[in-house]
């Protein structure tokens, strides 16, 4: 066997095992590299910025355990920028995960200690409502409706957040994260097409390309694009975390999967027309 | 220093265990996917409860009736489990069926069909070289990636004409690579976060 | 009438119009009527969210009692204990998931397993990109050249020290992404609707299950 | 309050359009006026059969994890559609046909299917639903190593992927690539489509697959679907070149048209 023939088919726990290794090394020595800013993402940064303080803002935790690592980040820089501008967020999960993700994402941007806000005064979590599009429409169409009560059980009645907000015309945004290709569209058509409110949308970069015909039609006005559009995030709103400390894995991983794409085209054309076949 | 915490090294266990599927199926792999499975299932139930009290049962209590109705839908959503009333389960379901299609069909065709028709019913010729450019690759792709999708008629498949779809299809497997790229940055962009958690959290040397 | 087929493909029916004309049309009595409906919805699809759980139950309840596949029963039974487990915490204090010790046992547990099971695809997503990312023929080169380019793009180390990098992913996500997503959209939307249209009108009965 | 919502007279046409053209679709498919042309995909099909035939070892049939009773049921049914395709294929080619299955409510389904073309075929004897069509498990990632340990044993020599796919998807084309199988992979779930393009040998796009499901089948009802889609997507390049070429010069009726 020649020395193409063996790199042609390399062991996947080689290839796994250095991939490993290579998420580990800049774990430990972070490199702080620049940082470019994607357009999707700034779109997202400048359309909350435009927002004058008190506007109220619809967001929806739409993500489990299995998007945290990519979303989690970017939740947590969202609600800084929008903590920081004084909005208003009236907060809902889509996802059945979303209600025990929100507690997490509050622990990392503190709105008391940083900023001041107040529970049921500045923000509110509503808690995972069933249904997905159905969701949707009941939070959008008549909200006192169908929500009475928040995700602890407190009236919300007696919040004064919710005196003003009975519907989509009481939302100046609705934001979602999410890593489900129906609530990404789910709240297109629900947010954008029925009251043709201003929707932003986050999601796992591998749905990015599916969604971004919303972008260039101008249906949402923004993407934060997975662990890249957190990081950007981050960067914008001057808040790094964990999403920062990920380039440097990306770094470290993508390059190596490049070589072992370099290495696996070469040996292919070197042995083509002599093992392939079999 | 590594972690003291029982719930830390509990979370420690899992992760590892899940990741141990990617290199060989194994029996602790096998574990920890029943109680991923089992924890999911308890964890549904508890929200599937709450939701039911929080939107269904908090508007009885306050007299409305009329929400009894869907307790008892929701109930017959059961009856499928039953060898001789099974066929009650299809109440239920007609209804969400009902309002589930409804309710994003009314919107798809806006969202979907109209508002995209109208964004590629847009100026070929912009203020720059590069834009006008742009400009024209998004409108090829539009059209002939549409046009690879008819199927009734053979003509514009065959010929000189055939050539449209082609590009199409080129223009879709020059966007899936785009998308495949993205995804290992997803897959990565994932894992990263429990490599920070074994060894901030667990084993606590960063 | 065959109340066991025709009456559900009525409700099917006049669900979906009330949705319809709700949103064509400002008549007061359709948008209070469908606001109920909807609120209906989201109080069925809670009790919906049981059904998992009572399949759960019947297949791995037959297996514990007649100890079928080597060890699999005990697994079986590991797999509802830790079902009920979640179960009495999140009911049995009252506070659901808003509970501490609920929230205790998610993160030990749940959150780990949820967050690590799609994430190892990474480990999958490396060997595959090695193995099939090869310029085979002229469809694999397409799809190969914009992948590799869009993996550089996305390399921060990469971007940093060749900016072209970043700016040509960037261009392929604009009209290259753009044009050919936006036809599959057209594509999938009408897709969707016709399907619907279809279904409403009691063509498509799959969902009655075949019984 | 105005009888019709502001702004919502372009969507109600098109919707009032939709359902009249897939009324007359159905019908115009019923009566046979239609016909779908043959897709690429299919010939590959028969290749990987033969292929199949011509090594003495056994070709995979994988519909996918979609129910009836979920939005991805119409892929389910071309799934179907395309077993029922292969199994008449392998019935009469001899091959030796595995089609693993995820959900109860669809084996069944699956099951009628398979026995039915080894029944027209006359080899009933022949085929073991049991074995060759055995219940993994519903849950995904158990169904994904069920099935990579089935393909790493019996080293098949062609896979056919047609149906709703998940992440699942990167793992059965990897494998079966690496056990040496011919590939056929479709699905019209987008996300995973760049897997099915990079791995198999042939890929049937998103639509394709019903195009394909509906061309096997005959279904009328199905045929009659694909029909008034494609009505639309005439309509869509139409507006979208008249549109463009009308903006380009400063007229822009179309996209304001659209806008009412």
């Amino acid at each position: 066997m020649s020395i193409w023939e063996k790199m042609t088919s390399l062991p996947r726990e080689i290839v796994m095992g250095l991939v490993l290794i290579a998420m580990i090394i800049p774990a430990m020595n972070p490199l702080g590299l620049p940082l470019f800013t994607g357009d999707m993402s700034r779109a997202w940064y400048n359309t909350v910025d435009a927002l004058p303080a008190g506007s109220v803002v619809l967001f929806d935790v739409g993500y489990g355990s299995g998007g945290y690592p990519s979303l989690g980040p970017g939740n947590i820089a969202a609600f800084h920028q929008m903590f920081e501008k004084d909005l208003k967020i009236v907060m809902m999960a889509t996802a059945l995960e979303g209600s025990m993700m929100y507690p997490l994402v509050m622990e990392g941007v503190k709105p008391e200690q940083n900023y001041g806000a107040v529970y049921g005064e500045d923000y509110v979590f509503l808690g995972y409502i069933a249904g997905g599009q159905t969701a949707m429409a009941g939070v959008l169409g008549d909200l006192k409706a169908l929500v009475s009560v928040d995700y602890e059980g407190t009236s919300v009645d007696s919040l004064s957040i919710m005196d003003n907000v009975n519907g989509a015309d009481d939302f100046d945004l609705v934001a979602y994260m999410t890593t489900a290709g129906g609530t990404a569209e789910g709240w297109v058509y629900q947010a954008y097409s029925q009251y043709n409110a201003d929707v932003l949308g986050g999601c796992l970069s591998m749905m990015t390309t599916s969604i971004k015909p919303y972008y260039d039609s101008g249906q949402i006005l923004g993407i934060m694009d997975g662990i890249k559009g957190a990081a950007d995030l981050e960067f914008l709103t001057g808040h790094p975390g964990d999403a920062i400390v990920s380039s440097d894995i990306l770094s470290f991983t993508q390059a190596l999967v490049l070589i072992f794409i370099l290495i696996g085209n070469v040996s292919f054309w070197m042995t083509r027309g002599k093992g392939e076949a079999s | 220093m590594v972690s003291v915490d029982p719930q830390i090294w509990i979370a420690a266990f899992f992760t590892i265990a899940a990741t141990s599927y990617a290199f060989r199926d194994n029996v602790v792999f096998k574990f920890a996917e029943n109680t991923f499975i089992g924890v999911a299932a308890g964890h549904t139930i508890v929200m599937g409860v709450k939701n039911i009290r929080d939107y269904g049962w908090t508007h009885i209590m306050q007299g409305e009736m009329i929400y009894s109705v869907a307790f008892l839908l929701g109930i017959l959503l059961y009856a499928r489990f039953h060898r001789d009333y099974y066929w009650l389960y299809r109440y239920p379901i007609a209804f969400l069926v009902g309002n589930g299609i409804g309710i994003s069909i009314r919107a798809a065709i806006h969202s979907d069909f109209i508002v995209q028709v109208a964004a590629t019913a847009s100026p070929l010729i912009k203020s720059d070289a590069l834009g006008t450019v742009n400009a024209l690759i998004t409108f090829v792709g539009v059209v002939t990636s549409i046009s690879h999708f008819i199927f009734t008629q053979e003509k514009i498949h065959e010929g000189a004409i055939g050539i449209v779809p082609k590009i199409g299809r080129w223009m879709m497997l020059l966007a899936f690579g785009a998308s495949f790229g993205n995804t290992v940055m997803s897959r990565f962009g994932m894992y990263q976060g429990r490599i920070i958690f074994l060894l901030r959290e667990w084993l606590q040397i960063i | 009438m065959d109340y066991r087929r025709d009456i559900p493909l009525a409700i099917t029916f006049l669900i979906g119009i009330i949705a319809v004309l709700d949103y064509y049309t400002g008549v007061q009595v359709i948008t209070d009527t469908f606001t109920l409906i909807k609120n209906w919805g989201v109080v069925i699809q809670g009790f919906a969210l049981g059904l998992g759980a009572v399949n759960l139950l019947r297949v791995h309840g037959k297996r514990i009692s007649q100890r079928s596949g080597g060890t699999d029963w005990m697994f079986s039974g590991w797999l509802l204990l830790m079902m009920a487990m979640f179960i009495v915490v999140g009911l049995g204090t009252g506070q659901y998931d808003a509970g501490p010790t609920y929230s205790w046992i998610y993160n030990a547990i749940y959150l780990p397993l949820g967050a690590t099971m799609y994430s190892s695809l990474a480990f999958y997503m490396a060997y595959g990109s090695y193995k099939v990312l090869r310029a085979r023929n002229f469809d694999a080169a397409l799809l190969f050249i914009t992948a590799v380019l869009v993996i550089m793009g996305n390399t921060p180390a990469l971007a940093a020290t060749f900016p072209g990098l970043f700016y040509t992913r960037e261009w392929i996500f604009g009209p290259i992404v753009s044009g050919a997503y936006r036809g599959i959209r057209i594509g999938i939307g009408m897709g969707a609707v016709v399907l619907g249209i279809r279904t409403l009108l009691g063509m498509e009965t799959g969902y009655l299950g075949r019984r | 309050m105005a009888l019709l919502t502001e702004g919502r007279i372009i969507p109600l046409i098109a919707f009032i359009l939709t359902w009249v053209a897939t009324y007359i679709a159905i019908g115009m498919g019923k009566e046979g006026k239609i016909k779908i042309r043959r897709i690429a995909g299919l010939d590959a099909i028969e290749e990987v059969i033969g292929r199949s035939v011509e090594m003495g070892r056994p070709v995979f049939d994988i519909i996918g994890m979609g129910q009836f009773t979920d939005i991805y049921a119409t892929q389910t049914i071309a799934g179907l559609s395309i077993l029922s395709y292969v199994s008449g294929l392998c019935a009469k080619l001899g091959a030796k046909l595995y089609a693993p299955q995820a959900r109860v409510d669809v084996m069944p389904v699956a099951i009628e299917v398979v026995r039915d073309a080894y029944r027209v075929e006359g080899k009933l004897d022949e085929i073991d639903v049991d074995e060759q069509l055995p219940y993994l498990s519903g849950t995904q990632f158990a169904w994904a190593s069920g099935i990579i340990g089935m393909a790493a044993r019996m080293k098949p020599a062609g896979n056919i992927m047609i149906g709703p796919f998940w992440a699942e998807s990167m793992m059965f084309a990897e494998t079966f690539d690496r056990v040496g199988a011919m590939q056929v992979g479709g699905t019209a779930r987008t996300y995973q489509i760049p897997f099915f393009a990079a791995l198999c040998d042939y890929v049937l796009i998103g639509e394709e697959i019903f195009a394909a499901g509906a061309y096997v089948s005959g279904d009328p009802q199905q045929i009659g679907s694909i029909a008034a889609q494609d009505w639309f997507k005439f309509a869509a390049i139409g507006l979208s070149i008249l549109g463009a070429l009308l903006a380009s010069v400063g007229v822009n009726i179309i996209a304001e048209l659209l806008s009412r």
